[in-house]
């Protein structure tokens, strides 16, 4: 029973951060841009196929011994080239559709349409696939629970990136400017702030920590160009039952989601489970009709 | 975008009366097959005019349409998979070990019960949702989402539960509709006009809505919910009802797209097609009714000639479109018209002088 | 300062503002009438940037700025106190005095004083969020955030809509207080307000149809007032 | 509308009225009414929580304690927004709040009192007294030349006046104004004057300004309000006269001059 | 269907059927976009392979086949409406395409409606058997029914059943409890998981509670990869218990990682390693075509072999028609790479050898049994009176 119970728990926490990381992204491009960043799953698959490409050049072209640390390279590699794609897609589409939120939803899913085929044209239809590093192999038993190592590793990932956006977003003046050019995009120009850069830095941003999350993904999940679909909508799941633009609300929306699933899926089956987890967030919305926290002031609407 | 919509759809309505022109006679030189295909646009075409309603006109996007599209289909499914197997129990349904038929399939072995409920089955449960919804303020991408989520939840449970839905092979292998072969040409012809008929009568409806009084209501609440409030208007409530219109719209095409595809599967309904729906209407030009009954149109049929043509990277194209669309079109293919007016005009109405009046001492 | 050549100024199919030459020197003070909907606005907007010049050309310390970013303008020394607020709503109060920092590059990034003693409602509410404060409230931060910059030249457009009275007394104040710290300073100032334009403006402009129809050093209300009146 | 009965009763009655957001109390225990026909103008420093009060009246912000009785028969806290309105409660909003793509034209049109359930709008077909209705009004805001433009397009002013006009179509019985001069030039603020003159024949006002000329000339009484309390009302000469209201309001050098120089 | 008209504006690049002596078009249906486009193109490769072969050896009755490629977007509706076009527009001799039951399903009617003639290369859960469709996939009969044969010989008797949640795995695990209870078997537990679900932590849980024997896999596509990487994180080996799937090829195989799938089995009909030469033969001209890093599988080589398959039933035929060819099929025997295949004509489906393998670390299967000569698909299990229940309710 009480190991049940730390089963539970842990399989909640663990599918909870995993959902905090594939949304922490779009809480900053949908969160805060207000950019309906459809191509937000492709950002996830480019940084996935990045940490494959590292891997393919660790095994082919350096000593086994090194194989081992591919990863740690992995990561920052697969945020650059992921946040290089999103700054790209920033300059050529995002940033004409700015205050047009919708039609930023019609422009990133056909962005997500050509990276899905392109991606396909440079390594092919089926998955590919890629090991986890050997210091990740196996887990540690807590109490006769067994914790894969995979699991603990992106929860400290998620934990780490968390608290480096909330610290650089609410504590510094970069992060000040992203929240005033994003809130009033004129007036932070006529206050000598270059929204221009802002807004390729911030989206840039978003798409990096996307490419982190599809490196993470490598870990548990498949790498293909169509993985992008299995994420994007419980990303936006998360980052709206938190409450849009609250940083610290998408983190409990991706723990409670996270939780209720294994639990419900724990009583039931994983199709049932998945059907209450939504019922559930659709029963949640009318009682906190804008997310767990409301950014409402007192202006009409 | 904004649209001063009472002016220039008016002028707008001799093209539709063209486009309906042609489409009646699009049977005389194309064929079946194409003629076939055309008729599924239509009834994306009625979807999307729903769905614009909701959208451009009242300012509620919902990305669960699929579902109201869906239950119509399946409705109308269920009744010709019943006719087919002559009210007998499908085969999906005995490898499940279901021996007799349950209650809601047989209530749809009449025609007459299927096709009401096609339309009003939709409408209903827009109607209950959208009460709960609205009445509690849930508002802009929480909406949104919330349809989002009610997509996964119905197709999951359509594909879990598929000794009543026949899971993700979904309803199939229908033979005949009214005692006639489904498939015969003459019978699609036939399906295919009604269809023709059916998107002329919820354009005209449509029209006549959002040209009354009550059109503009609409536009206020999508400008300034809460500022109509304190006018006087239970916001809510006008949104139930276009929520339930749009609904009952999408069930109405539900039903035709079966009739013409001769199937229906979860995947059809899901949540990409919900959201494609979305881009139809936005392509066409949203706030306009014709618009999107357009880009409903063409952007299906760009789909089928880029998929057929070039199989391996049509996604590109389509891809391209949409981006190039929004860049270049704000407000869709009608944004196109409209510019080509102001250049004709010189702007929706002559601004400069209006204003320079205004400057005159009034009272 | 701040030259204005034969602007014209129009949203996409209507002008607004025809041919309009005016100039701002250091240390004036100029004040911008009219009745509601001649322009005042929309000339600011367009001297700050946020509406591009149809022709005509827009010169600030011997530079030509027409074709300059509101950015580029802020960070020269222009800063802007909107009509209508504009404040970040999500934002504290004192991020939103914080961001006015913005425009001034390299020197030292805090707040001086001087604005909480000008505006002491705002360091009580430091806290909240500009938002949630009454209009008055954020009609005084919007000001604030206006003055931390320390701009050479500064735009007000009814700056004094909805604050109290007392306070609107202070303004007047705080204005003849910059004037005395920063000589060279040259404040454009749009006012609905005989009493207020003439306390502390030295020279005036009124406008009309988009065209200016009187300046001078002082202001005659018989003579203006039919430009004025409705 | 048994309005004779009603003459001489209050129109509005709030008594211990209480609003807090999150510990901050904006509105404190502050009682006030109103009888009919009359034009009340409510005053106090920024932040005092007039704006919040007319939100309570309105329905916008429900109040934690007190209660708000209209016509002396319904309680507004515990009624909707809409319904609100509909028992006869107009208000204008302090930044001007309109419908920018419905023309100035429609904008009046939707605001115009007439049965806003749905059924009726849906079948709603304007009559010609509704139309002379709507272009009066147009002339009586000077926006006729207007009229057809988005009013999206309109100048802070202007939309100043469109707003008061849509209140004034809903022929409301209590007329809440936040506000309503600001960023106009003086000629119009006498123009307001007269018109709230005229209003008041039909209906009560409360208006909420802190431009001291316009109050002086038209208030009848006047009420202050500081950090969410009553401070005092009556004449404005008896008010001016407060000395704490010179010290939180007008400013210490007594009202006259400097209450003057203050405008919207 | 008159389709001449539009055949033109439409498809004016390629000439139709009727039209010349000299080539003749066959129809390719797969979904080279969507989610099952990363199983699907392979086996559109495989076809592409044959015809090559065919035409290079001189084409059927002489005429050169040109393929007619579209795409079915992992979408049903999709699948039929092309099959209508290439039936109708291109009026082709026949298509080779499908993956997914509801795809098939979904062209079924279309095919019977046009009487045109659809190989489906993929094996599938049975029950089906119609005169327009010629199933080259293993029935489950030929696949599923000896794989639990021979796990309840060599691997244990306690059975742990875990599939997608469709129609596939439902009835497969129908068959497989109906098999376990007839032959002395338990299903410790059964468990489905939506389509596309990627977390196993749970199921994994329950899995260590029930503590099985063996894990039989009924699971599609990525949800493999989730399944095994997160297996494997948990510590459980092939040591600890054993999962045979039924839907891991090769391919698949290199996209989950050999590392996690090692000492795993699988049933199939064919693998890579199968030593036929005529598998060899195929296996080099696979890679030679499409590269030496790609690798071949059970439903590759079904696609590869049933476009021969047809060829030779034309061939016997004299001709192109549908119902010759139909009548020519019946019992045309072929070396496939997988060994002998011999087409059954009671039900449309092909006699194939069963053949359970182990994957190696070097991602390729080590075959461990075989069935030795190929057998007769029984699409509606008829042959086995436990599957009595399942196979009535059909007829
Ligand atoms: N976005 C716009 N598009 C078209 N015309 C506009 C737009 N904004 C303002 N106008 C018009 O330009 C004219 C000037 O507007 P502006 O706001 O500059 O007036 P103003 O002098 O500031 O008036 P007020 O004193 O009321 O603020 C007005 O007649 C208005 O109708
Ligand atoms: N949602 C809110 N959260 C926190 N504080 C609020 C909120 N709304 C209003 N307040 C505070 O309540 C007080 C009263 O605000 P209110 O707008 O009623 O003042 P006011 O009398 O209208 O001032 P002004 O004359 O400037 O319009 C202000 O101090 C404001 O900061
Ligand atoms: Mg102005
Ligand atoms: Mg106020």
């Amino acid at each position: 029973m009480m190991e049940g119970m730390i089963v539970q728990g842990f399989n909640g926490i663990s599918l909870g951060s995993i959902l905090l990381l594939i949304a922490l992204g779009l809480a900053i491009t949908f969160g805060l841009m207000k950019v309906i960043n459809m191509a937000h799953g492709e950002l996830i698959m480019i940084g996935a196929y990045a940490t494959y490409v590292i891997q393919l050049l660790f095994k082919n072209h350096l000593p086994p011994e090194y194989f081992n640390w591919y990863f740690l390279l992995a990561i920052p590699f697969a945020f650059i080239v992921a946040a290089l794609i999103g700054m790209l897609l920033e300059y050529t589409v995002i940033r004409h559709l700015y205050g047009r939120p919708l039609d930023s939803l019609l422009a990133t899913f056909g962005v997500g349409l050509i990276l899905q085929q392109t991606a396909r044209s440079i390594f092919g239809a089926p998955n590919v696939g890629v090991e986890a590093p050997p210091f990740l192999r196996g887990g540690v038993e807590v109490m006769s629970v067994m914790l894969p190592y995979t699991r603990l590793f992106i929860i400290a990932l998620v934990i780490v990136c968390f608290l480096s956006l909330f610290v650089y977003l609410y504590r510094t003046n970069g992060g000040r400017r992203i929240r005033a050019v994003m809130q009033n995009r004129d007036m932070a120009t006529c206050l000598g702030i270059s929204s221009r850069k802002v807004d390729s830095l911030t989206f840039a941003i978003g798409a990096g920590f996307a490419g982190i999350a599809g490196s993470a993904l490598t870990l548990i999940g498949p790498i293909g160009p169509t993985i992008g679909q299995n994420y994007i909508i419980d990303a936006f799941m998360v980052v709206v039952v938190g409450g849009v633009g609250m940083l610290t609300g998408t983190v409990i929306g991706a723990m409670g989601i996270g939780l209720f699933n294994t639990v419900f899926e724990f009583w039931t089956n994983a199709s049932m489970g998945k059907v209450l987890v939504f019922a559930l967030i659709i029963l949640f919305l009318q009682w906190r009709p804008e997310g767990l926290f409301s950014l409402r002031t007192r202006s009409l609407d | 975008m904004a649209f001063s919509l009472s002016k220039y759809l008016f002028d707008r309505r001799w093209l539709f009366v063209a486009l309906l022109i042609i489409l009646v006679a699009c049977p005389l030189f194309l064929s079946d097959f194409r003629l076939n295909l055309l008729g599924r646009f239509l009834a994306f075409a009625i979807l999307v005019i729903g769905l614009d309603l909701l959208w451009g006109y009242t300012g509620v996007l919902s990305l669960g349409h699929g579902i109201f599209f869906g239950v119509g289909a399946y409705i109308m499914a269920i009744y010709l998979k019943l006719e087919a197997t002559s009210g007998a129990v499908p085969d999906f349904m005995m490898w499940n070990g279901i021996t007799e038929l349950p209650w809601f399939w047989a209530m749809f072995e009449n025609p007459v019960m299927a096709i009401s409920f096609a339309i009003l089955l939709p409408m209903l449960l827009a109607g209950t949702l959208g009460f709960f919804i609205f009445r509690n303020r849930i508002k802009d991408v929480y909406f949104t989402i919330l349809t989002q989520a009610l997509v996964i939840v119905t197709v999951t449970l359509i594909i879990s539960k598929q000794e009543y839905t026949g899971g993700t092979n979904g309803i199939t292998g229908f033979s005949t509709v009214f005692g006639q072969s489904l498939m015969a040409p003459s019978t699609q012809k036939s399906i295919y006009l009604i269809t023709v008929l059916c998107l002329g009568l919820i354009f005209f409806l449509c029209y006549r809505l959002v040209h009354s009084r009550f059109g503009k209501t609409l536009i206020a609440i999508r400008d300034g919910e809460n500022r109509l409030r304190f006018s006087g208007y239970d916001t809510s409530l006008f949104k139930v009802f276009v929520f339930a219109l749009s609904a009952g719209i999408a069930g109405l095409a539900g039903m035709l797209f079966v009739l013409q595809v001769g199937m229906i599967s979860p995947t059809t309904i899901g949540i990409v097609p919900s959201i494609e729906m979305i881009l139809w209407v936005a392509i066409g030009g949203r706030g306009t009714l014709i618009g999107p009954v357009f880009g409903a149109i063409t952007t299906n049929l760009a789909k089928t000639f880029f998929s057929e043509n070039y199989p391996d990277i049509w996604l590109f194209f389509l891809g391209s479109i949409f981006v190039i669309v929004v860049l270049f079109l704000p407000g869709g293919f009608m944004s196109l018209f409209k510019k080509w007016r102001f250049k004709k005009k010189g702007g929706i109405i002559d601004e400069t002088k209006s204003i320079e009046e205004a400057k005159r001492p009034a009272v | 300062m701040l030259q204005l050549q034969q602007l014209e100024v129009a949203y996409d199919e209507s002008t607004v503002i025809r041919d309009i030459t005016m100039e701002i020197r250091p240390g004036q003070i100029v004040c911008l009438m009219g009745r509601n909907g001649v322009g005042k606005t929309t000339l600011i907007k367009s001297i700050m940037g946020l509406l591009k010049a149809k022709s005509g050309t827009i010169t600030y310390l011997k530079e030509n700025m027409t074709n300059k970013t509101p950015t580029v303008r802020a960070r020269k020394g222009i800063s802007y106190v909107p009509q209508g607020r504009e404040i970040f709503p999500q934002l504290t109060v004192f991020e939103n005095i914080m961001l006015g920092l913005e425009a001034r590059s390299k020197s030292r990034k805090e707040v001086s004083e001087v604005i909480y003693e000008y505006f002491p409602v705002l360091k009580e509410m430091k806290d909240r969020r500009g938002g949630d404060l009454s209009g008055g409230q954020q009609q005084q931060l919007a000001i604030a955030r206006a003055l931390v910059s320390e701009p050479d030249c500064l735009l007000l457009d009814e700056p004094t809509e909805g604050i109290q009275p007392n306070i609107v007394q202070d303004i007047q104040n705080v204005i003849r207080d910059i004037k005395k710290q920063n000589k060279n300073i040259s404040i454009l100032l749009v006012e609905q307000s005989f009493d207020f334009a003439k306390s502390v403006a030295d020279y005036f402009y009124i406008i009309d149809k988009g065209r200016i129809v009187y300046e001078g050093e002082t202001l005659v209300e018989e003579e203006v007032s039919h430009y004025l009146s409705v | 509308m048994k309005r004779n009965q009603l003459r001489k009763q209050n129109v509005l009655q709030c008594k211990d009225v209480v609003v807090s957001f999150g510990g901050f109390r904006a509105i404190n225990h502050f009682s006030f009414s109103i009888p009919r026909g009359e034009l009340h103008f409510l005053i106090g420093p920024n932040g005092a929580g007039k704006t919040t009060f007319l939100d309570v009246l309105c329905g916008k912000t429900k109040a934690s304690e007190g209660e708000v009785i209209f016509q002396e028969e319904h309680d507004l806290t515990t009624l909707k927004e809409f319904e609100i309105v509909r028992k006869g409660i107009g208000r204008k909003f302090q930044a001007p709040s309109i419908f920018p793509n419905l023309t100035v034209y429609e904008n009046l049109e939707i605001a115009m009192k007439q049965d806003k359930r749905i059924w009726s709008i849906l079948l709603a077909k304007t009559t010609v007294e509704q139309k002379q209705d709507i272009e009066a009004q147009l002339e009586l805001i000077g926006l006729s030349n207007l009229k057809d433009v988005q009013a999206r397009i309109l100048s802070h002013g202007q939309k100043q006046w469109l707003e008061i006009g849509m209140v004034m179509m809903q022929k409301p019985d209590l007329l809440l104004l936040d506000e309503p001069i600001a960023g106009m030039t003086e000629e119009e603020e006498e123009k307001t004057g007269e018109l709230l003159l005229k209003l008041k024949q039909k209906c009560t006002i409360i208006v909420v300004e802190h431009d001291m000329d316009f109050v002086r000339k038209f208030a009848e009484r006047v009420t202050v309000m500081h950090e969410g309390r009553l401070l005092c009302n009556g004449s404005m000469a008896e008010v001016q006269a407060n000395e704490r209201v010179m010290e939180v309001y007008l400013g210490r050098k007594g009202g006259e001059m400097n209450a003057a120089t203050s405008t919207a | 269907g008159g389709s001449e008209t539009s055949g033109e504006t439409e498809e004016g690049q390629e000439p139709s059927a009727e039209t010349t002596d000299e080539e003749v078009k066959v129809g390719i249906l797969h979904s080279l976009s969507g989610t099952m486009a990363m199983s699907e193109t392979s086996v559109k490769d495989a076809e592409l392979l044959a015809i090559e072969e065919i035409n290079a050896a001189g084409g059927v009755l002489g005429k050169q086949l040109v393929p007619v490629i579209e795409d079915g977007a992992s979408e049903p509706s999709i699948f039929s409406e092309r099959a209508t076009k290439l039936l109708q527009q291109d009026e082709v001799a026949v298509v080779f395409g499908g993956w997914t039951s509801a795809s098939r399903k979904a062209m079924l009617p279309v095919f019977e409606e046009n009487n045109g003639l659809l190989y489906y290369p993929i094996q599938y859960e049975g029950m089906e058997a119609s005169p327009n469709i010629f199933y080259a996939g293993a029935a489950p009969n030929q696949q599923i029914v000896p794989a639990v044969e021979w796990l309840l010989e060599n691997e244990g008797t306690e059975f742990f059943l875990l599939g997608s949640d469709y129609v596939f795995p439902r009835l497969a695990n129908q068959i497989i409890k109906a098999q376990l209870e007839a032959s002395g078997g338990t299903t410790v537990d059964e468990q489905y998981t939506p389509l596309g679900h990627t977390d196993y932590s749970t199921i994994i849980s329950r899995i260590r509670e029930s503590k099985p024997e063996v894990i039989f896999n009924t699971l599609n596509g990525d949800s493999n990869v989730a399944f095994f990487k997160q297996l494997a994180d948990a510590g459980i080996t092939s040591d600890d218990v054993t999962v045979l799937s039924v839907s891991v090829a090769e391919e698949e195989i290199r996209g989950i990682g050999a590392d996690v799938l090692e000492g795993h089995y699988a049933s199939w009909n064919y693998y890579q390693t199968t030593d036929t030469e005529e598998n060899a033969s195929f296996v080099e001209s696979y890679q030679a075509q499409f590269g030496d890093d790609r690798v071949t599988g059970d439903p590759i080589e079904a696609a590869y072999f049933m476009v021969h398959l047809w060829a030779q039933a034309v061939e016997e035929a004299g001709s192109f028609d549908v119902d010759a060819v139909k009548e020519a099929a019946p019992g045309l025997e072929l070396n496939a790479p997988g060994g002998k295949i011999i087409f059954d004509g009671d039900n449309q489906h092909v006699w194939k050898t069963v053949r359970i393998g182990e994957v190696q670390a070097d991602g390729q299967f080590k075959e461990v049994w075989n069935s030795g000569e190929p057998i007769k698909p029984d699409p509606f299990l008829e042959g086995y009176e436990w599957a009595s229940e399942i196979s009535s309710t059909v007829q």
